[in-house]
């Protein structure tokens, strides 16, 4: 459980997070990078960056085998997997296991059981947690069609090995349950290689609401409180705050005791979150799923923690106890963020890789930019569209909102298209303001949005 | 005999912005001025933009070594400069590529594909489907030729043409600008 | 005294901090620059950038009329004039409320009055500050020398019209006193266009703190704590930290009570700094110099109050009362504040000004950087050295210099020479480390550092 | 025969800007005002712009020892392309700018006061006070000539020579290059 030289399977802005997190710790680290990615930020920031494939990312960052050649190769004890690619696979865990490279995240056992939603589900109920009324398994359409009657529509139809808002449909319309079941299974079956589908109660007016956990190797877990993700486009978080504004008091209390009993059931090691549904309308919460890695939302927690998630993963797997107890975690103030990609928001979120000629990014009290970007830099058209995260750390909710305003206003790239106009407006939202957020907030706003006149420049 | 080049010159400036119809009308003005002269080069230099005119394979043989973009007239036998500079227009960022100009031999007649934007070019589903044309196929406007990946979303290229498929000029998984073709349809009328 | 167009007129990294408090305030800021900053970023971040003169600054940010007509010009009814230049300038002032334009400061009486180091120094010991034995004023090397006799060798020779460091020198031997008289008083006269001299004794052990304050039109005037700023070198500070570490509470507080004092005692508007020198060896302070302006090292004091002292600056200017009480203020966890400059450290800290090929600042939690710079950014040779702010703020100064330490070492910048080796020496001394700051301790420091071989690269 | 050169090897700093029909006015001026001229070379670089123009090989050869500003090279019957070309190589951003090589006439016998480094040169201590050095002086080696200014950090210059000022190059408030000539001093033995 050495860890003196980690080995970064990942790219962009995580990437430069954990060579942070390392050298905070003294720890070197070798980076393996695509073709598209020698000449990036991160492979400069590294001790050493190695090219472990082509530009397709199913022939690097996704090669399990050329990812793990080459971290025992350069002399890697240890291997983080960042978020996205192989973060949640389990089989990577076991070959770094194999291959005597401690994989900084959980066991592969942890792993593989929360990686596929049934089983996540199954367990969640055991250990007593509310989930959704619906099914296990539905193994044919006449299945579905059954559950509907049972549970009632509108159902959220949903592939076992899917998660992250991955290959999840609505359904609606009882009529149409048969053709949807027939395309969500052959989707995915071609996106995860399993075309298990399952069904739950859909929520229309919902809150997603996830809970930080950290467990070491000793049965220790605690919990970070929560963050709220509500603002979605396409089931793809936007905009994330801790802790989450608004819950009533005794509803926060459950939803992170629920999530610190499916940590502890599992003996959880290493950073995860817990994800839940909150009904708005009801103020009733479901477990949804686990994700065990850390997330691209993480520093809302770390500033209103002031712990740093990320170098708590790194001394977990090295194998020392938790540094903090329950007691010892303290929320002091409010944090937002808001990632910012190469899309252009007014036309339909179009994907706009090229070259940034300009990046001045906002400067000042409170604000923190975790970003692979540069002026100059070529956005590779290979990997997700995701510039940079921008978090504002205030004393409170309005402050931070008005913080977060001016910085996005104040952020300017050149060159390729950005989310920033409709982050912009989103921050600004009276419904956003108030806390009235939920998963439908995003598609109102972009649509306001585009109903004005577009802004000059 | 002239040779014009365009050093744009580290990898730096090679990916900025495109150069626009007047630049090249300027540009040409310069060149003709040049020619008007007695002199054998001359080399601009503003901002992003470098011209290098040369007489006699000296401008030529500098920036051979240079970027490796651009290059063009390497035509040998080029007539004089009235001619070759237009056709210096050429070479803008990757990503902003304008539509490539086709490519192979076009057979008369034929109907060009072409890619909407830049990406990786799927000529099927996924690994295990069938491709969604193959050569012969008849198309009509709407079928789906193929999809182009980038940044993780997927775009369905349609054939915008009715006819048949003689050529498929796009492998699978191959990396394509905005506006190269992706394959030839024969025959039929065009629509959308 | 509507403040709805500010003219900047300053550069570098303050011309981009007046400019993010204006548009904060939603105030349209107009920047005067000069030929060598028509490309600044903070001339692309104004509404709108004119030119004011050359690049020499004695023609441009010197050039008070120059300034003020491009302010009426531009239509501004604001004048904000960041640090240095003409910041202190009493006639800029009374050259502004001339033209109606209101000046982002004191009054013109209190810029005179603080300016005149000897006047400073008649007040603040008419309110019953503490204040070094030694001078009013010297007329003659004669004189001097009765000083000395009285008041016992060494002593400080300071310009009556000097201030910030500049213009002093140490009188360590009676035989000396004359010639340096005679040399200090001709550097005087050329450098500030006066020659009045006056002498304090010198203090070897000495600690530099100084008080922020903040004062309204209507009489009422606050601190915000002190900060430390003993690291000099040639009398400009070089790191910074808020609050003082390990002052005796009593005379922490004292030393805040006399900064109130002489603030309360002139009535003092808009921020201003009284600085102090604290003899570390007895544990007594005495008053240096008022600064009426807005310092370098203001982000320290704005991370541990949460204040934002610009735009608080900017409402007093516009004639708002103050918007906190004394007891609103609490100050939270502890700010050090780095200057990376364009200067080598190995080479006696010659100026390097270049290109700056490579610029990337490190990110993180608690991290703010404040500059003008960027990859591709020519320093020009015509003004001073600053190139960046570094800030960082944690729950204490442990901490605080860990986090220093880890982002000064995650710092990248190439193509010209900067302080940043230094400054990762000094934050990692052990003298720094246990709060044994004082002035002589810098020079220490680069005797250690140019000792040890050279780092690689 | 022209001889190209890339005196601008970091295109970074170059960002985007375009030719615009004034610029190219200009530099179709100044190759008809060279073209009248008895010069056979040059070389401009204002802000952005860059200009080289030659005749012969003589832009290539001096190119190899420019510094930044607008420079006439006086050299006539320069060697052909082929030898000049490869000197093209050098460039050296602005700011690092090796030094230049004397200007001027140089007097037989005559020692050159360089500026230590870039900046800007003051030949007196003030505006009040006489200058260091007038025409006819004499120095020794540890005679401050002037200041050189960067970054308001003032450095002395020592004259380096013993001997007689015989010529002063460089004004009261000018920007110098590293290696400039700021004066010529006359016989007297060199030390340091």
């Amino acid at each position: 459980m050495s860890v003196s030289r980690v080995f970064v399977a990942n790219r962009g802005e995580i990437a430069g997070r954990v060579i942070r997190a390392c050298r905070a710790l003294g720890v070197e680290t070798v980076i393996g990078v695509s073709e598209a990615d020698r000449d990036s930020l991160p492979a400069r920031q590294a001790d050493r960056a190695v090219c472990i494939g082509p530009a397709t990312a199913k022939h690097s960052y996704l090669d399990m085998k050329a990812v793990v050649a080459a971290a025992v190769g350069t002399g890697c004890d240890a291997l983080h997997p960042g978020y996205g690619f192989l973060a949640e696979s389990a089989s990577l865990a076991q070959l770094c296991a194999d291959h005597g490279v401690t994989f900084v995240g959980p066991t592969p056992e942890q792993i593989h059981r929360m990686g596929n939603k049934l089983e996540a589900r199954l367990l969640a109920r055991q250990l007593g947690l509310p989930i959704l009324s619906g099914s296990e398994k539905v193994g044919s359409a006449a299945e579905a069609l059954s559950v509907a009657d049972r549970v009632g529509l509108p159902l959220m139809m949903k592939a076992a090995s899917g998660g992250g808002g991955r290959g999840m449909k609505i359904v609606r319309d009882r009529n149409e349950i048969a053709s949807q079941f027939t395309s969500a299974a052959a989707e995915a079956r071609s996106a995860f290689g399993d075309d298990t589908l399952y069904l739950e109660r859909y929520i229309s007016n919902a809150r997603h609401v996830e809970v930080q956990v950290l467990g070491d190797r000793f049965g220790h877990v605690i919990h970070l409180g929560e963050r709220d993700c509500s603002l979605q486009r396409r089931h793809q978080k936007v905009i994330e705050e801790a802790p989450a504004p608004g819950l009533d008091p005794a509803l926060r209390n459950a939803i992170r005791e629920a999530a610190l009993t499916l940590a502890r059931g599992m003996n959880y090691q290493s950073a995860g979150t817990v994800e839940f549904i909150v009904d708005a309308d009801t103020d009733t919460f479901f477990f949804l799923e686990m994700n065990t890695r850390i997330q691209v939302e993480h520093p809302v927690t770390e500033a209103v923690t002031g712990i740093d998630l990320v170098q708590e993963q790194l001394r977990i797997a090295r194998g020392e106890t938790l540094r903090y107890r329950q007691e010892d975690i303290s929320l002091t103030g409010h944090a937002i963020e808001c990632r910012i990609t190469a899309e252009k928001p007014h036309e339909d979120f179009r994907p706009d890789p090229g070259r940034i000629d300009r990046w001045d990014p906002p400067q000042g009290q409170g604000i923190r930019l975790d970003s692979h970007c540069f002026a100059g830099y070529e956005i590779p058209i290979f990997y997700d569209s995701l510039l940079a995260k921008l978090i504002v750390h205030e004393s409170d909710r309005d402050a931070a909102i008005r913080r977060m305003s001016q910085a996005l206003a104040d952020f300017r790239i050149e060159g390729v298209g950005t989310t920033l106009p409709f982050l912009a407006h989103a921050i600004q939202d009276e419904a956003f303001g108030a806390g009235r957020v939920n998963t439908n907030l995003v598609a109102q706003l972009i649509a306001e949005m585009t109903a004005q006149p577009k802004a000059g420049a | 005999m002239f040779s014009g080049t365009e050093p744009w010159s580290d990898g730096v400036t090679d990916n900025e912005g495109s150069l626009t119809e007047r630049e090249v009308q300027r540009i040409v003005g310069l060149i003709e001025a040049l020619e008007r002269s007695s002199f054998d080069g001359l080399e601009v230099e503003i901002d992003g933009l470098k011209l290098t005119l040369g007489r006699g394979g000296t401008a030529g043989s500098s920036a051979a070594s240079l970027s490796p973009n651009v290059r063009l007239p390497s035509q040998s036998a080029a007539p004089p400069a009235k001619t070759a500079a237009p056709q210096a227009a050429p070479p803008t960022a990757p990503a902003k590529a304008p539509a490539a100009k086709p490519q192979g031999a076009a057979q008369p007649g034929a109907l060009e594909v072409r890619a909407p934007l830049r990406g990786i070019f799927y000529g099927r589903a996924d690994p295990s489907s069938p491709p969604f044309v193959t050569l012969g196929a008849k198309v009509s406007a709407i079928s789906t030729i193929g999809l182009v990946e980038v940044m993780k979303v997927f775009n369905a290229v349609p054939a915008g043409h009715e006819g048949e498929v003689v050529e498929i000029c796009a492998e699978d998984g191959q990396a394509v600008e905005a506006g190269q073709v992706l394959l030839r349809i024969a025959s039929g009328k065009a629509s959308a």
